[in-house]
């Protein structure tokens, strides 16, 4: 009769340690269905302004203040979340507070600065398809902030209670995950809408 | 049997357009479908005049003249003659033409 | 009680006190509580399945009003407004809401038993995605019902449907409603994509997938990446509809083609994602009543996931009468001629399949044969339509609706019906009875081909779709009739399938655990299954772990009644993406009513900006968010306040 | 048997459909001959096993064992697949070389806009003042290419003549471009083909080719005003008309001047009425003035409520409109 194969594995791991867990692919595949939809929405914006004639865009110079600093600012909170995670898996709650609150902080003044921006925009959210798709796409991703900062909030909340060890700290890492994500994302938003025209787009 | 299918087929066609109820379905398409309901017209279901459902059953046409076929006939010729400022127009419809209307209206009896 | 953070994993035998305490630790509460929280992935993928044929059945008695009103020319059934709604309602039903939840159903059902896994990767995840899909049916019929559907085909193109054209409610209902159903969609694409990797067997190596699995797991990264896609689509021409936006506006600097090329990027990917999982029905269920393996299961395994990668990149080819530049035509032209080769894989292997096997004929059997050949027809009319000259005269007539018709009801209807004869009593404990299925297939086969086998001709003579009447004398009144006449033959084929279930469901012959003699895993478990799946985890030597000692393909056995107990909570086995080495033990979560609590958050969120009350989507808003930090909350038992004493080395990461 | 109006299967009566008709009967008959392969493969394949069948029977066969055998079946099927694959594909590009571009020497141009549910036609001549626009019926002489700029009024509708020329979408905000070239004379029906609303289904046209000189002489004809009333009830007929219809539709040459409908300076030269859904006729022309609603339901055109008199002047007025 031939060999049985048979799993008889030693030690494993019960539910997720580090960020070695389901719910850290759940975040991931998140993160890739939400870069689709960035990714058409930024198709939209090429693909009306390719077709347009010049004059589509509304502000074919986008000013750089405050948009180039509030993306230093958002892109920086992504070293900062960093940092707090790595207060968890070193177990120093401090740090992760720390990095959490500041993170969160980082991220509210990014959203404060960005709805003064649509304040001063000078065309409204239905002049054309460009304003409409700048508004639209900013807002997605300012949705993304919101949710970045609830999420934030949450870890800080859950850190003060001590929820987490070093070990057991997926949702931690799913969380920061995200927020580097949403931090990414903008650099895409950024290039699209404040520098392309500047490199010659719909121009 | 195979071959008898198209035959019949080509028959029933042939029938069909020498058909004096065929002919005048074809006329009252194009001429009369677009004002008036005619059963058995698929495209007659204008809403500008009367329906034609069961005028074999009518005493009078127009409101005004007894409906037997002369006066059918006559009527779908020469509406305006008979009575001006009806609303329905002269269709330049020739007399034959006006009898395969006349006598294919007049089997209309089922409400 | 808190979990330790590493355990040994007891072996043991499947005795019956571990069947009794698994029974207890996984058994749905009974009554409405359990029913509105269950998780139990069985349950969810029957829920999926009934409520997809209700609405198979629902757009089939709107397909069948439709083939009244053209039965004839000038025939005045319906309204042309009336029959608009038919139209795209019976579009957006089959499309939508039958046919890929028709395969999810199946799949949340049928992964984890194939794989060797007590459930899906995210359970609550799965009911969610259930109660979304059924919140937006609801949703999405809501217009129907009042008579302000969809009017503008399941397509939808823009600018009829802009407020300007379509002043009614009837396309933001659409628009809500498909964006609603695409969440639905997503989170389960997410979930099937992480099972497949992280949920099997230890052994179901990914050479070991069953066909059914690649299918899936094919189609529902395709969903994953775009969805968004038709999201963002419905999503912009609200915005549009509601706020005067002008993305698909000329006057506005808007683009209609803009629409059209979000719909497609979405929509090709789309087709795949409804047929690759039925051709994986049928590449699993035929060799089994052809006594013999499937021929080319590597071959077949590529070209699935070759179709998908190729079928992002075809998606034009339903814009070849927009204008396009001539360069772009040749592209996607020789795109769309080439996607042909690995599909042509998947027939020969079957064909090869019935050659060099022995052929047993059930109706599971019929129904997996004869959609070889209608795979077939469906396939060489769209590869005509692929040839752009002739595309031009063949696009928008009823040639592309037999064709489609081909396409969804030859490559998903018949394989769905034949799984169904092939899985029922896996589902129930019991046969649907053959005799009726025979009656079933004849019906359903004739019926189907008496109707849409003509229908390329009436298309090839020219009889443009979306017309809700055609005057006399255009060559088209007999063929119609013909498909009216095939298309109520084929309903009664469908209405003799659900007699049978509905009947074999209460007196079928009793099944026991392998009916079919079949060679995969779910076989080797009791029919129905219990609620824990598996009492022991088996460990897979091969892809046909009950056919082993036949076939010798390989030395080792795979060890079915001896594994893993996991008996310690609610708990399975997670494994290595490639090669299945088991990696963590991992704690399901308990019943839940989360899931149900954001789809009634989110139900609410919707209909508020259906009728623009934003308070009330306000307060939908706040009550999803509570109900997602109530899902998320941290659990109790996998907390750890302090490191653990002990130093143990790092596990194997997957 | 005639050929069916919109077939586009048993021939071909255009430059442009001449070079895609063999390739649709070539890929038809690939198409068949597949399928026919196919099911008799399939046919014999069930055929060889044994009649009955059944749960019992799966599980009283025996396992095929030999798992090798069959892997050339996926060879073969592929390389035979590959030669009719490849056929096509070169002659659709080829075909695709002789249908998709207008020929530089192109006889003339005009436009066409589609609108819920009517075609709008404009032909251009060397003046301005030589353009003149008519509906649903588009002249075309034999032998020179014309091309066709098409413009999208409100929807997406499509421009389909399948006896001259496959399908070209009309699109709000984009111009594009088709052209027919018809070998001899005819009456080509045509079609809108891209769903476009409520009545999609009745927004039909028809493509007239005509000698050169027919042409010339539909031309001038077309170019003329229309001419005045000549008796008290034409005159009352035109008064009513321009007053009522002219909201919506011009009369060159009479105050009627809008542009929302279709141009009726010389609607009685057409051979249809409301996009071939009406011959044009007398009594067809009545109902349809008074009643539009009531033959194509949801037509923008609404019904007129005229009294008897009113709908003959109106009625004696537009058939001097020739």
């Amino acid at each position: 009769m031939a060999e049985h194969a048979l799993a008889r594995p030693g030690q494993l791991a019960v539910g997720p340690i580090g960020r070695n867990g389901l719910g850290y692919w759940g975040v991931a595949m998140l993160i890739a269905t939400e870069a689709a939809l960035f990714g058409y929405l930024l198709f939209s914006y090429y693909y009306n302004g390719a077709t347009q004639p010049p004059g589509w865009i509304l502000e074919p110079a986008p000013k750089m203040f405050p948009a180039v600093p509030n993306t230093v600012l958002l892109l920086a909170s992504s070293g900062v979340v960093w940092w707090g995670e790595k207060g968890i898996e070193a177990g120093r709650r401090g740090q992760a507070l720390l990095g959490f609150g500041i993170t969160f902080l980082m991220g509210a003044i990014f959203a404060a600065v960005q709805i003064y921006e649509w304040l001063i925009k000078p065309f409204g959210f239905a002049a054309n398809s460009y304003s409409s798709l700048y508004f639209t796409t900013t807002a997605f991703h300012m949705a993304h902030v919101i949710a970045g900062l609830i999420i934030l909030a949450a870890l800080f909340g859950w850190t003060a209670l001590d929820y987490f060890s070093p070990r057991r700290r997926i949702v931690v890492s799913a969380g920061v995950l995200y927020w580097h994500f949403v931090d990414v994302v903008w650099v895409f938003v950024f290039t699209t809408y404040y520098l392309t025209p500047y490199l010659g787009f719909g121009t | 049997m195979r071959r008898l299918i198209p035959l019949l087929l080509l028959a029933l066609a042939a029938c069909q357009s020498n058909d004096p109820r065929a002919q005048a379905k074809a006329l009252i398409a194009s001429r009369c479908a677009a004002c008036h309901v005619v059963p058995g017209v698929r495209t007659a279901v204008g809403v500008v005049g009367p329906s034609l459902a069961d005028i074999a059953n009518r005493q009078v046409i127009a409101g005004k003249f007894a409906n037997n076929r002369d006066n059918l006939i006559r009527w779908i010729m020469h509406p305006q003659a008979m009575m001006p400022g009806s609303a329905m127009p002269e269709m330049g419809i020739s007399q034959p033409q006006a009898t395969q209307i006349a006598d294919y209206l007049r089997t209309l009896d089922k409400p | 009680m808190r979990q330790p953070a590493y355990r040994t994993p007891r072996i043991g035998e499947s005795t019956p006190e571990l069947r009794a305490r698994l029974h207890a630790i996984w058994e749905t509460a009974p009554g409405w509580r359990g029913w509105l929280s269950t998780v139990d992935h069985k349950e969810i993928g029957l829920r999926y399945i009934v409520t997809a044929f209700i609405l198979l059945a629902v757009g089939g008695v709107e397909a069948l009003v439709i083939r009244l009103q053209l039965a004839g020319p000038d025939l005045h059934l319906l309204t042309p407004e009336q029959y608009n709604q038919f139209f795209s309602t019976h579009g957006m039903t089959m499309i939508f809401l039958y046919a890929l939840p028709i395969l999810s159903g199946f799949s949340n059902y049928l992964w984890p038993l194939v794989l060797g896994s007590r459930d899906m990767a995210f359970p609550r995840l799965n009911a969610f995605s259930y109660w979304v899909y059924l919140a937006a049916s609801i949703f999405l019929y809501s217009g129907f019902v009042i008579g302000a559907g969809p009017n503008d085909g399941w397509f939808n193109y823009v600018p009829f449907a802009e407020k300007d054209y379509n002043p009614g409610i009837n396309e933001d209902v659409y628009a809500l409603g498909m964006v609603l159903l695409g969440i639905s969609t997503t989170v389960g694409a997410a979930n099937f994509i992480v099972t497949a990797f992280k949920m099997r067997a230890p052994g179901m190596s990914i050479n070991r997938l069953p066909i059914l699995v690649w299918g899936t797991l094919t189609a529902n990264v395709a969903n994953l990446l775009v969805v968004p896609a038709v999201s963002l689509a419905f999503f912009l021409l609200w915005l549009d509809r509601q706020f005067g936006t002008g993305f698909y506006q000329p006057s506005a600097g808007g683009q209609p083609l803009l629409w059209q090329h979000l719909f497609w990027i979405f929509g090709h990917p789309w087709v795949y994602a409804i047929v690759l999982p039925a051709m994986g029905m049928v590449s699993d269920g035929l060799p089994v009543f052809c006594r013999r393996p499937l021929v080319g299961y590597s071959l077949v395994a590529l070209g699935t996931v070759a179709t998908m990668i190729l079928g992002f990149g075809v998606w034009v080819h339903h814009m070849f009468a927009t204008g396009l530049p001539a360069l772009s035509l040749s592209f996607f032209s020789g795109a769309s001629i080439i996607i042909t080769f690995p599909s042509a894989i998947a027939v020969f292997a079957w064909l090869a399949t019935i050659w060099t096997g022995r052929p047993v004929i059930t109706t599971a059997f019929l129904f997996f044969a004869s959609m070889i050949l209608l795979f077939v027809i469906g396939g060489v009319s769209g590869f005509m339509t692929a040839s752009v000259p002739v595309d031009w005269q063949l696009t928008d007539t009823y040639f592309v609706v037999a064709h489609i018709h081909y396409v969804l009801i030859g490559i998903n209807v018949f394989p769905v019906v034949g799984a169904t004869y092939f899985w029922f009593p896996k589902m129930t404990g019991r046969f649907l009875d053959e005799r009726l299925g025979r009656w079933n297939f004849w019906t359903m086969f004739v019926g189907f081909n008496l109707g849409f086998l003509p229908m390329h001709l009436t298309g090839l003579l020219g009889m443009p779709r979306r017309v809700w009447t055609y005057p006399e004398g255009m060559g088209w009144d007999t063929l119609n009739l013909i498909t009216s006449i095939g298309s109520f033959v084929f309903a009664i084929g469908v209405l003799i399938f659900f007699y049978n279930c509905w009947k074999s469901y209460r007196s079928g012959a009793p099944a026991g655990a392998n009916p079919w003699d079949a060679p995969t895993l779910e076989w080797s478990i009791p029919s129905p299954p219990p609620p824990y799946n598996f009492a022991v985890i088996p460990t897979l030597a091969s892809r046909h772990p009950l056919w082993e000692d036949r076939l010798d393909e390989s030395e080792a056995r795979s060890s079915l009644d001896r594994g893993m107990t996991l008996d310690e909570g609610k708990e399975t086995i997670i494994t290595t993406a490639m090669d299945a080495e088991p990696d963590r033990i991992v704690e399901m979560p308990e019943d839940s009513y989360a899931p149900l609590l954001l789809t009634i958050g989110l139900a609410v969120l919707f209909a508020g900006l259906l009728v623009k009350l934003w308070l009330v989507a306000g307060l939908g808003g706040v009550g999803c968010l509570a109900a997602l930090l109530l899902w998320l909350w941290p659990r109790q038992e996998m907390r750890e306040r302090s490191p653990e004493p002990r130093k143990i080395g790092e596990p194997a990461h997957g | 048997m005639t050929r069916p109006p919109l077939d586009y299967l048993l021939g071909s009566d255009g430059v442009r459909a001449d070079a895609t008709l063999p390739l649709t009967w070539f890929t038809l008959a690939i198409s068949i001959i597949v399928c026919v392969i196919i099911a008799w493969l399939l046919w014999v394949g069930v055929r060889r096993a044994r009649a009955n069948g059944g749960a019992a029977e799966t599980v009283g066969t025996p396992l095929e064992p030999e798992q090798g055998r069959g892997l050339s079946w996926i060879t073969i099927g592929l390389a035979v697949s590959a030669v009719p694959l490849l056929a096509t594909l070169i002659w659709t590009m080829a075909a695709l070389g002789h249908v998709v571009g207008p020929p530089r020497r192109s006889g003339m141009t005009i436009d066409v806009t589609g609108h819920q549910w009517w075609w709008e036609v404009e032909y251009h001549g060397a003046n301005p003042s030589d353009t003149f626009a008519t509906a649903n019926e588009i002249h075309i002489p034999i032998g020179t290419p014309v091309v066709v700029r098409l413009h999208g009024g409100d929807v997406i509708h499509s421009f389909w003549v399948p006896a001259l020329a496959g399908k070209t979408d009309t699109i709000p905000g984009q111009q594009n471009i088709a052209w027919l070239q018809a070998d001899r004379p005819g009456i080509y029906r045509g079609q809108c083909t891209e769903f476009c609303g409520v009545e999609h289904a009745k927004m039909g046209f028809e493509v007239v080719a005509q000698p050169a000189n027919d042409f010339e002489h539909w031309r001038e004809a077309q170019l003329q005003t229309a001419p005045p009333p000549a008796t008290p009830q034409l005159i009352h007929g035109m008064q009513f008309t321009t007053f009522r219809c002219g909201l919506c539709h011009s009369i060159r040459g009479t105050d009627a001047a809008s542009h929302y409908g279709p141009d009726l300076t010389h609607l009685m030269s057409r051979r249809t009425i409301a996009a071939t859904t009406l011959p044009n006729n007398p009594g067809a022309l009545a109902g349809w003035i008074q009643a539009p609603q009531g033959m194509k339901p949801g037509t923008l055109m609404p019904d007129q409520h005229l009294s008897g008199a009113e709908l003959n002047d109106v009625l004696a007025y537009v058939e001097t409109l020739k």
